[in-house]
């Protein structure tokens, strides 16, 4: 993972307060686990039925029966539970999720999330990822700022089909940290080394600046 | 990444209770009913509360005390008939009760634990339960809409618990205990033995720690809970 | 129990087919559970979460979270197995359960059933009645064939208020067992000692005859 | 009373699957995944089936060995990102696909095999997903009504059972398994051990055995559950 992912990276390990369940998504948000210390007080959340994440396990060490939402053979800590689809999603739906960290195709500056099909190239269906956008109390992206051609990620509307509507808290990106604020995209924190010019010009949409020094991290 | 430990003197969790507020409280019968919980808000005095329990348990026990100093307003139930004060009370207008069939009112509740707006049923159409429910057609057939149930708090009869609110029921002393522990905004278990974590393996757990807000551990069983000799 | 009750109940627990998921309601049907042999295969079920219903047990044998719907202490046997009282009425909605044996006030010629409620007099709510009558793949009631008064139980039409149309195949009464058929009442077996002028007489509707002799049980 | 005994062979098993059957799979990618009674079907060779599972596994494992051999005219699923032949005959037209979300499909399995009609939720409202779906109003919002699954044959892969089916899930083997061993008219299990009755603790079993039908021992686990070294 290149500096700067890993920087984002551990940048939204700090987004989670403890107590929290949490749910990561498939992909960078996965990698936010390396971040957090062995006694921090948190509950990981996997869709396919397991409260209670312990460290990723190499194939040799691996439970066949024992994997996460995205297929990594994970451990279980102690206090963890096992349930079935249903009630794995029923945490879900009944806001017992306080946060969860999703990728993104795009965001737009009302909180839209696209993250499940680019019609006629990916349409491999939903799975999880309705649910948890719509109804983690809190819901925070992980994704690179604009897409491998250079095109922005964060619009002032998704093109592609929605995930949910007006879901999105947060966006972590390798530029920088933006909230989604009933103004639209409102830049919170820049990358070391980033210029406020460079993040303006990769954003597809109005990004406001609070008054006073923007924080690195 | 370790789990919160999650207990709490009994004291502490009852006086979460608002006035007024919805309570669900676990329990078919004897088995399952929190009785220290229940005493612990009798001992409070919360007032003004909304009942959602299979039934009114029997005079001198369980939410029976609440009914009798006056704490409850309205009572969402199956079946009160082991219960002659809340007959009583219901006959005279002193006691709002609502009937649901008993595996719709379990439905009502999981729903609500669910995340579900309602569900939609056949089951009473042809009764007088079934007055004023919405009606919609599914696959040209009537069927009722019965909607979800949550509460603001649920209090939770079980047989262990561990620290982080993983819980366990032993018999028919589960019945709507699981499906309540998911359908409050504030989920409060007692429960007979708390362990560290880990005690509680993790395939026979019933009730996952995330839908619990406290545990109370109780230093010694209820009374109430002795055998009946009728 | 008088000898005609229990002449009837050990009629009603012939018909237990081997194999058979059986609920038995409050009162009188739970008394069938003595005519069952320790090794009939059935499996007898009550809705408050057990599947597995063993002998009924004294005081001083029971156990403080073991009850039956009635709240008579029961037992296990091998194999048993507890559930919520969603899972409970899961299976009796779904179509597992192959015979529920109830109680009534009114049974209607057209198979209506009033075992709930006595307006002004008796309203307890309806438990898990409702969905016993409607649900179980067969039911049939327990009860004498008329009330302390005298007056008909089977009639035409049910006064009371319904628990479910159309629901009941068979009546096992003191004097009977009537088939609900689309003819309406039909006498398939006499109590021994009993008329068949009694039986019509005690009858509040119309009173098939097959062709042939009537067994008597 | 004793329980009686449902174990079977799985060949005999398997034949009272009919062509043109709906059956649902139990897993979400390996765990949970009946390989064996999934390799009986292929076999015996039934076609025209219309499938419902979590995912299409991956290629060469689990129901793709259905899909491959031209078994499987419909699949319902949330995800089939894993088995790019799924995709493949999903674009050229060649195997029906209906998308739900993950829990929304639990949960119309569930509603199914709890003789419910329908759920109503707001999940996927702003979605494609609730294209053509009924909308009605649950307290002044809009939601959707999703009706109940069931299926003539449930496929479900347990830890243990005993003879009775009571059945037992490991891990997060156990995903869909419960919701669709209850949502069948035939509910057919493969267990990695048979029990005699009793060996399953009653307040341990995941999965009644009033819902399941026949019992299937497995003499060998499958080479499909070998963890895979990516």
């Amino acid at each position: 993972m290149s500096d700067a992912r890993n920087r984002m990276v551990a940048r939204a390990a700090r987004e989670i307060a403890p107590g929290m369940v949490v749910n990561l998504g498939i992909g960078l948000p996965t990698k936010v686990v390396d971040h957090l210390s062995a006694d921090f007080p948190v509950c990981l959340h996997t869709e396919n039925g397991l409260s209670g994440i312990g460290p990723t396990l190499p194939p040799e060490a691996a439970n066949r029966n024992l994997i996460d939402a995205g297929g990594a053979y994970v451990s279980t800590v102690p206090g963890s539970a096992f349930f079935d689809s249903a009630v794995s999603f029923a945490l879900v739906r009944s806001g017992r999720l306080d946060l969860t960290m999703l990728g993104a195709f795009e965001v737009a500056e009302t909180g839209d999330l696209a993250n499940w099909k680019i019609p006629g190239k990916f349409s491999p269906g939903a799975g999880g990822g309705i649910e948890l956008a719509q109804k983690a109390r809190r819901v925070v992206v992980l994704t690179t700022h604009t897409d491998r051609a250079g095109n922005p990620k964060l619009k002032s509307a998704c093109a592609l089909p929605i995930t949910a509507r007006a879901c999105v808290n947060r966006v972590f990106t390798d530029l920088a940290v933006i909230d989604i604020t009933p103004a639209g995209f409102t830049l919170r924190e820049l990358a070391v080394g980033v210029s406020l010019a460079e993040v303006t010009e990769a954003t597809g949409a109005a990004l406001l600046l609070p008054g006073g020094e923007i924080p690195t991290f | 990444m370790r789990l919160p430990d999650k207990t709490c003197t009994i004291e502490d969790a009852i006086a979460r209770i608002p006035e007024g507020a919805t309570v669900m409280v676990g329990g078919f019968g004897v088995p399952g009913t929190p009785f220290t919980l229940i005493r612990e808000l009798v001992r409070q005095g919360q007032r003004n509360l909304t009942l959602i329990k299979n039934d009114a348990n029997e005079r001198g026990m369980g939410i029976d005390h609440l009914i009798a100093n006056g704490q409850v307003a309205r009572l969402i139930t199956t079946h009160i008939g082991l219960n002659p004060r809340a007959i009583e009370m219901l006959n005279a207008g002193h006691l709002a009760v609502e009937f649901n069939a008993q595996g719709i009112l379990a439905e009502r509740v999981r729903a609500g634990g669910a995340g579900l707006k309602a569900i939609v049923t056949d089951i009473g159409l042809a009764t007088e339960l079934a007055d004023g429910k919405p009606r919609i057609e599914i696959a040209g057939k009537p069927a009722l809409v019965e909607t979800a149930l949550r509460a603001d708090v649920a209090l939770i009869h079980a047989h262990r618990a561990d620290v982080f609110g993983n819980l366990d029921y032993v018999a028919t002393a589960r019945n709507f205990n699981p499906l309540m522990a998911m359908a409050a905004d504030m989920v409060i278990a007692e429960a007979e033995a708390v362990m560290p974590l880990g005690d509680l393996a993790a395939d026979e757990v019933h009730t996952p720690g995330p839908f619990v807000d406290h545990v109370v551990g109780l230093t010694e069983i209820s009374e109430e809970y002795a055998v009946v000799r009728r």
